[in-house]
């Protein structure tokens, strides 16, 4: 089996990312999406910390650590917004949530 | 010299202003008289200039002050009196001083009697820069303020719609020309430096043949909207709205004129170019004939001496077009004192039969109006050109000129024309003056008019008898002084006698006849009047029919068609480019239906669109990619 | 005070502006009247102490602003400019003085000595930027006054005159940044300023480009055939006052910025575009003559008439001969006064009848003979007659035409003739005839306020036309210099010879 | 060896996330997202990041899983999650289209080929070591701000859901409305 090299890395991670983006397109139920967008966030973190192990650069670690930190907010925020919405309105669909309309 | 100068060209303007600050108050009688005794003053100094100058003085020449000045182009408000601007000065002078006496009278029931006499003595001034400017844009100051002028006074009663449209016709049809006669300045200066007369005509001789005549041309083009030439004649009868010494004045005496003056001042140039100056000669001879014609069978009085102004005015440049300045200068000025002297008749009738014009509505007015009927058949005899009249030896004079230059032609044309004009003068006479009383069942009682007028009008008549016998000599050796002096005689005494002779005989037959046919109970002859050609005459060979038709009523259209093109074409387009964003807005108004989900897939379409972007921006790095971005700031 | 002269015409009526805020609205027409009259003595102090012997920019003042780019606060005057500044002031305190609005007139007057700032800002300042932002802020007051103001049709109209004229000036900044940067590039240093973009001779084709990237934001100011469509909705539906100054002033916006932009910064391609903007001009002078005479309201005659006679400015300017550019600036004032002046005109009989129909009027001359007569005095100076201002600038701007193309001339001198046509079947309808409607009968001819307003602009219209040395003099001596510059500058044997030089014993020295 | 892991652990975090994307029920979706979590941890201990395995692991499957677990809990999505389907052939065409791009991106010479180390690693300190050192020095004032960002996150989180905890924001409105009524009918 050949050797495992950067381009190997940066494809799974486009694939895991394309799966996060087919399910940010696919799920309406709030809670889900907010697993999709997980995903997206992973699948960017692998290819950090392959682009940052392939050329000896901590800069990609980094970036993957402070995504973390981001993720770990956003989800404690999104998460009290999401409680705060169904408390309001009995649902988390997507499609009710249409007061943004234009 | 100066003094005398500036007073007769300034009295007529200070006049004008003068009855303008009475221009909207009542009828003052001080309106009419100051104008009338400045412009006496006017009319002595330029008598003064002319004892002056027949005293073989220098021209008197003059610079006001600058005008325009810019680049190489500069024009003063100059001024001169030379043999022929004083000749012309005398004649605006004399007959507008009597013209102006003679409206005293004339307007004195009109409430615009103030507002007549500023418009009147505003035209004597804008006459008097016409004639005395020294330099080519000069001359069209003059030149416009005698349109505008006129303008006014066609237009002078302006609650007929007649009057004003025929002001407005005038207006523009002068227009027309004077676009020419600017073009022909613009010539005149770029080809000669200068506008000046005697700079531009000094460095004619050195010019290409192709640029005089282009040159020769549109200046010509300028005097035939003026002086009325075919195929710009319709404004002059139309013009006939105007109050009587208006007519009498400016469409028969002076601003008529200004186009053979023009031609005469620009001798040097016509003499350049003979081919225009045969050109400007056959087609006097058509609009003579042609005008003569039209005399013959109208039935509106004024018209008829309109038609016969426009005839004479053809003679004139027929002498001018031949090269005998002099004589057409000098059939101008004799012109000028029997043609008014006629109108201002025709304007007594008028007052007598309260403004009927037709002809053959009056009859027998001779026993009423005795004085008019000496002047107007004076006038007549002297239009007619009977010895020893002043037509006479202006207008056998162009005869003549015709005649020893071979062009015969032309001659022939001439002499038929003398008997048309002897004819239709005669007609009008013999219908208005003589014959039995058609008048009295329409309720008209004719009387004469205020004695006044009738010595107004007594100076004209004198010098319509007299101009030609008593001032030819003196008045050819003034001239020659500036125009080229060409004698013309027949050499031959007998065939000089014959003609002039049998001139006279065909003049007066033709006056016989007019008496005959008409001094007595006029028949209506309807054969000949519903014939072809009496309708064709009466119609003025349809040519007003013809532009009312083809280019007023086509103007009229195509503008209207213009402005839907201006709306539904070129405003739509705006309007066009203005609904693509408006509509794409609406289009894309869709997009935003407050769906997270739908937004969230068109987040992923547009991170789609970048991202295709991205790429092919790495694929596309070629040299022309990247220098194309350079160039847009965009690397 | 003299050296800063300029920036005080310019922030003085800002200033006053702002302070007109705190102004009751009783007393606010004195206080605009006051501004508006300090302003415009102070303007002719500017034509007082300006050297008329001296042909480049006078007063100048210059502070950096952005010294990174190069932006500088840079202002002066010469004689092209310098009487479009006056009559900027002129008219807004005639404006300010004969205005008869009632309905917010404070916020009215507020707006307008804003306006009046932006007018002078736009003829004053010699840096692009300078130039581009006043040019873009003068849309803002007019923006206003024509949409809070207007007629019926007021909010379309402002809309459509904001957005059109904007879209227009954007191609222009565009134009603008480019230059900038060919200056850097040429030079190594950022500059805006007008005077160091003078001294760049740009290769053809860069000028060809640039030319048209200026010629959109000028051509829409104009407004020139086909971008006029503006134009008459904005005067139809302005108050007077918005009309007077947007015919009298702003329309010069674009042909001042041809003879300060367009033809110093890019002799050959103004030589080479000389024709196509010659017909554009031609089809303008032709076709709006035309509309104008197909119109029933007697404003969108004016309005129309307007166009038409911008394009004779249009077509002097592109002579490229003093002569020609020499008459555009004067028609450009003269077409100012006499548009002003028929604007305010027809807001005179506007103000009694409240329509502007043709078709409503007839006989006016019986019951108004002195507004006839003013009307009949500026029509006739409109139509062009001499001795009248639109003479003078009509003339010159045509014969130095004639010296690029004869055909050309005769098709615009037709302008003559078809402007005839409109105003005299206009006045015709206006003022001639009997008076049929019942509600003319009693029209009171023009009061001493509309007095105020149209007398001295009689005389103005008349004087200049009589002695137009004063002001032409000023002129000719800055055309000069342009042209002159612009034949050094030219790189094309062609364009070398259309643009004749000024001084001429050296050329005659060089053969 | 390396590319048995890989290889293993790339389909294992792919069918992870794919359940997760694709599942009716939010628990197989938490309980496949905690696994894919875990498995990506995997990647970065191969990578040689070892520290970045350890965050994942710990903040990932330890706080966010729980965090969500709590917010199922609370939401009741135990049941089978009803959806309704938009177009499926728009999002799998989309994704494919987006994969494709930026798969090309990436194997595209011109972008790999350009890279040098900002911050190189130095040799013989371990990876933690190494990210202390970084993290401390370069990304000081990031990290801070990450950290008050963690905070403010934190105190969000806690005023948004915890706020009334016992009532219930709907029927309060409800009960506001109702009593404006009942004055009105009084």
């Amino acid at each position: 089996m050949m050797e495992i090299t950067l381009q190997h890395y940066l494809i799974l991670s486009t694939v895991l990312f394309v799966i996060g983006l087919i399910g940010v397109m696919r799920r309406k139920n709030l809670l889900l999406l907010f697993f999709a967008t997980e995903i997206l966030l992973n699948a960017v973190n692998i290819a950090f910390a392959a682009i940052s192990s392939y050329y000896g650069d901590m800069t990609g670690q980094m970036f993957a650590f402070f995504i973390i930190a981001i993720a770990a907010s956003e989800v404690a925020v999104g998460l009290g917004l999401l409680v705060l919405w169904y408390k309001r309105t009995g649902k988390i669909d997507l499609d009710t949530m249409t007061s943004m309309k234009g | 010299m100066e003094l005398y100068l500036y007073t007769a060209l300034f009295a007529p303007i200070v006049g004008s202003l003068f009855a303008a600050l009475f221009g909207m108050s009542k009828k003052n009688i001080i309106a009419g008289l100051v104008p009338s005794a400045l412009l006496f003053v006017s009319w002595l100094a330029s008598l003064k200039l002319l004892i002056y100058i027949l005293g073989g003085g220098e021209e008197v020449h003059v610079e006001l002050m600058t005008w325009m000045a810019t680049g190489d182009l500069y024009v003063p408000y100059g001024f001169i009196v030379d043999q022929v601007s004083v000749t012309m000065m005398m004649v605006v002078t004399t007959v507008s001083t009597v013209v102006h006496v003679y409206s005293i009278g004339y307007m004195d029931h009109d409430k615009g009697f103030n507002r007549f006499f500023a418009w009147l003595s505003a035209f004597v001034f804008s006459m008097m820069v016409l004639v005395m400017s020294d330099n080519f844009l000069g001359l069209f100051i003059g030149w416009e303020g005698v349109g505008v002028c006129s303008w006014g006074l066609i237009g002078f009663w302006y609650h007929k719609e007649t009057a004003t449209w025929a002001a407005n016709e005038a207006f523009i049809m002068n227009r027309i020309a004077d676009l020419a006669m600017l073009i022909g300045i613009f010539l005149v200066y770029w080809n000669t430096g200068s506008i000046q007369y005697h700079e531009a005509f000094a460095a004619m001789p050195a010019l290409d043949t192709s640029v005089l005549t282009a040159m020769g041309i549109f200046l010509f083009i300028g005097a035939m909207g003026k002086s009325a030439q075919f195929p710009l004649h319709t404004w002059l009868a139309d013009a006939m709205e105007g109050p009587t010494p208006v007519s009498a004045l400016i469409h028969a005496a002076t601003m008529v004129t200004a186009g053979v003056y023009l031609v005469v001042r620009a001798n040097p140039l016509y003499d350049l170019i003979p081919d225009v100056g045969l050109f400007i000669a056959s087609l006097g001879a058509f609009v003579a004939m042609f005008a003569a014609t039209m005399a013959l069978v109208n039935r509106d009085m004024k018209r008829i001496i309109a038609y016969s102004t426009l005839s004479q005015l053809g003679y004139m440049f027929v002498a001018a077009g031949l090269g005998a300045y002099w004589v057409a200068l000098f059939h101008l000025m004799a012109h000028a004192f029997f043609k008014a002297l006629l109108f201002l008749g025709a304007g007594n009738v008028m007052h007598a039969m309260h403004d009927e014009l037709d002809p053959f509505k009056m009859g027998d007015l001779k026993t009423s109006m005795k004085w008019t009927w000496i002047f107007m058949t004076l006038a007549s005899v002297a239009l007619a050109g009977i010895y020893p009249l002043a037509g006479f030896f202006s207008k056998d004079l162009i005869l003549e000129v015709s005649f020893v230059e071979h062009h015969y032609i032309l001659y022939t044309v001439l002499l038929l024309t003398a008997g048309l004009t002897a004819f239709y003068s005669f007609r009008l006479v013999a219908l208005i003056f003589h014959g039995d009383d058609r008048h009295t069942e329409n309720g008209v009682h004719p009387h004469e008019a205020y004695n006044f007028m009738l010595y107004a009008m007594l100076p004209l008549a004198i010098l319509a008898v007299v101009a030609g016998m008593i001032f030819k000599t003196p008045y050819y050796e003034m001239v020659t002084q500036v125009l080229p002096a060409v004698e013309y005689h027949i050499h031959n005494h007998t065939t000089f006698w014959i003609m002039t002779i049998g001139t006279q005989l065909f003049v007066i037959a033709s006056i016989v006849y007019a008496y005959k046919k008409y001094a007595k109970a006029v028949k209506v002859d309807k054969k000949v009047e519903s014939g072809l050609l009496y309708q064709l005459l009466y119609n003025q060979y349809f040519i007003p029919q013809f532009y009312e038709e083809y280019f007023t009523k086509t103007y009229r259209e195509l503008s209207e068609m213009m402005w839907k093109l201006d709306m539904k074409v070129v405003d739509a387009t705006v309007d066009g480019v203005a609904n693509v964003f408006h509509g794409t807005g609406k289009a894309t108004h869709e997009m935003q239906n407050g769906n997270l989900s739908t937004m969230l897939r068109w987040m992923v379409i547009g991170t789609v669109v970048l991202l295709a972007l991205a790429a092919a921006f790495t694929f596309g790095q070629s040299e022309g990619v990247v220098k194309m971005l350079s160039g847009l700031g965009a690397i | 005070m003299l050296d800063h002269i300029l920036s005080i015409l310019i922030f003085f009526p800002a200033l006053a502006a702002i302070l007109g805020f705190i102004v009751h609205k009783d007393s606010m027409r004195a206080y605009g009247i006051i501004v508006a009259t300090v302003e415009f003595v102070l303007s002719l102090w500017l034509w007082y102490s300006f050297d008329a012997s001296i042909s480049g920019m006078q007063f100048m003042e210059q502070a950096n602003l952005i010294p990174a780019f190069g932006i500088s606060y840079l202002l002066g005057v010469d004689g092209i400019s310098l009487f479009i500044i006056i009559m900027a002031s002129f008219f807004t305190m005639l404006g300010i003085a004969t205005l008869t609005e009632t309905r917010r007139i404070k916020d009215l007057i507020i707006t307008l000595l804003f306006l009046q700032m932006t007018m002078i800002g736009v003829f004053a300042a010699l840096d692009a930027i300078l130039f581009y932002v006043f040019w873009e802020l003068s849309l803002v007051p007019m923006l206003l006054i024509i949409g809070i103001w207007g007629g019926p049709l007021r909010i379309y109209a402002s809309v459509k005159f904001f957005l059109y004229t904007f879209a227009g000036s954007l191609v222009m900044l565009v134009g603008m940044l480019f230059m900038a940067y060919f200056y850097y590039q040429a030079t190594g240093q950022w500059s805006f300023s007008l005077l160091e973009w003078y001294r760049l001779i740009l290769p053809e084709n860069i000028q060809y480009w640039l030319f048209v990237a200026f010629f959109f934001g000028f051509a829409i100011k104009v407004p020139m055939f086909p971008f006029h469509t503006w134009l008459p909705y904005a005067h139809g539906q302005a108050p007077t006052i918005g009309s007077v100054i947007l015919a009298a002033v702003l329309l010069k916006m674009g042909t001042y910025a041809f003879i300060r932009f367009s033809l110093p910064l890019f002799p050959d391609a103004s030589v080479f575009f000389m024709y196509p903007v010659a017909i554009l001009a031609i089809i303008m002078i032709i076709y709006t003559a035309m509309v104008a005479y197909a119109q029933k309201d007697i404003k969108q005659v004016v309005a129309y008439s307007s166009v038409s006679h911008m394009g004779v400015i249009v077509l002097g300017t592109f002579a490229l001969n003093v002569e020609g550019i020499t008459g555009s600036v004067f028609l450009m004032i003269a077409h100012g006064i006499v548009s002003g002046a028929l604007f305010l005109l027809v807001g005179v009989i506007y103000d009694r009848r409240h329509t502007k129909l043709m078709s409503e009027f007839g006989g006016l001359a019986h019951v108004m003979p002195k507004y006839a007569l003013i009307f009949g005095i500026m029509m006739m100076a409109s139509v062009g007659l001499p001795l009248t201002i639109n003479f003078v600038g009509e003339f010159l701007s045509l014969l130095g035409f004639y010296k690029q193309s004869h055909m050309m001339t005769l098709l615009a001198g037709t302008a003559i003739i078809v402007g005839a046509i409109y105003m005299l079947a206009a006045y015709k309808k206006a003022f001639f005839g009997d008076v049929t409607k019942e509600e003319n009968k009693n029209l009171k001819d023009v009061n001493k306020t509309e007095l105020l307003g149209l007398i001295p602009l009689t005389i103005i219209a008349i004087w200049l036309g009589i002695y137009p040395k004063p002001v032409l003099e000023p002129i000719n001596n800055s055309v000069e210099a342009v042209v002159q510059l612009m034949h050094d500058k030219a790189i094309s044997p062609e364009a070398k010879s259309t643009i004749p030089s000024i001084v001429k014993f050296e050329t005659q020295e060089a053969h | 060896m390396e590319a048995i892991a890989f290889y293993t652990f790339a389909i294992l975090t792919t069918v992870m996330f794919l359940i997760t994307v694709l599942t009716n029920h939010a628990l197989y979706a938490l309980s496949a997202l905690a696994a894919g979590m875990i498995f990506i941890s995997a990647f970065f201990f191969m990578l040689g990041a070892d520290f970045l395995g350890a965050i994942q692991i710990i903040v990932y499957t330890g706080a966010v899983m729980a965090l969500y677990a709590f917010g199922m809990m609370f939401f009741d999505t135990t049941r089978t999650v009803v959806e309704s389907r938009t177009s499926p052939q728009i999002i799998f065409g989309l994704s494919g289209v987006a994969a494709l791009t930026i798969v090309a991106i990436f194997v595209a010479p011109i972008i790999s080929g350009n890279i040098t180390a900002l911050y190189p690693a130095i040799d013989g300190v371990g990876n933690s070591q190494m990210v202390g050192m970084v993290l401390f020095t370069k990304y000081l004032i990031p990290f801070e701000v990450a950290a008050i960002m963690l905070l403010v996150a934190m105190i969000a989180g806690i005023v948004l859901a915890g706020k009334k905890m016992d009532q219930s924001l709907t029927l309060m409105k409800d009960e506001v409305e109702c009593e404006t009524k009942e004055k009105e009918n009084v």
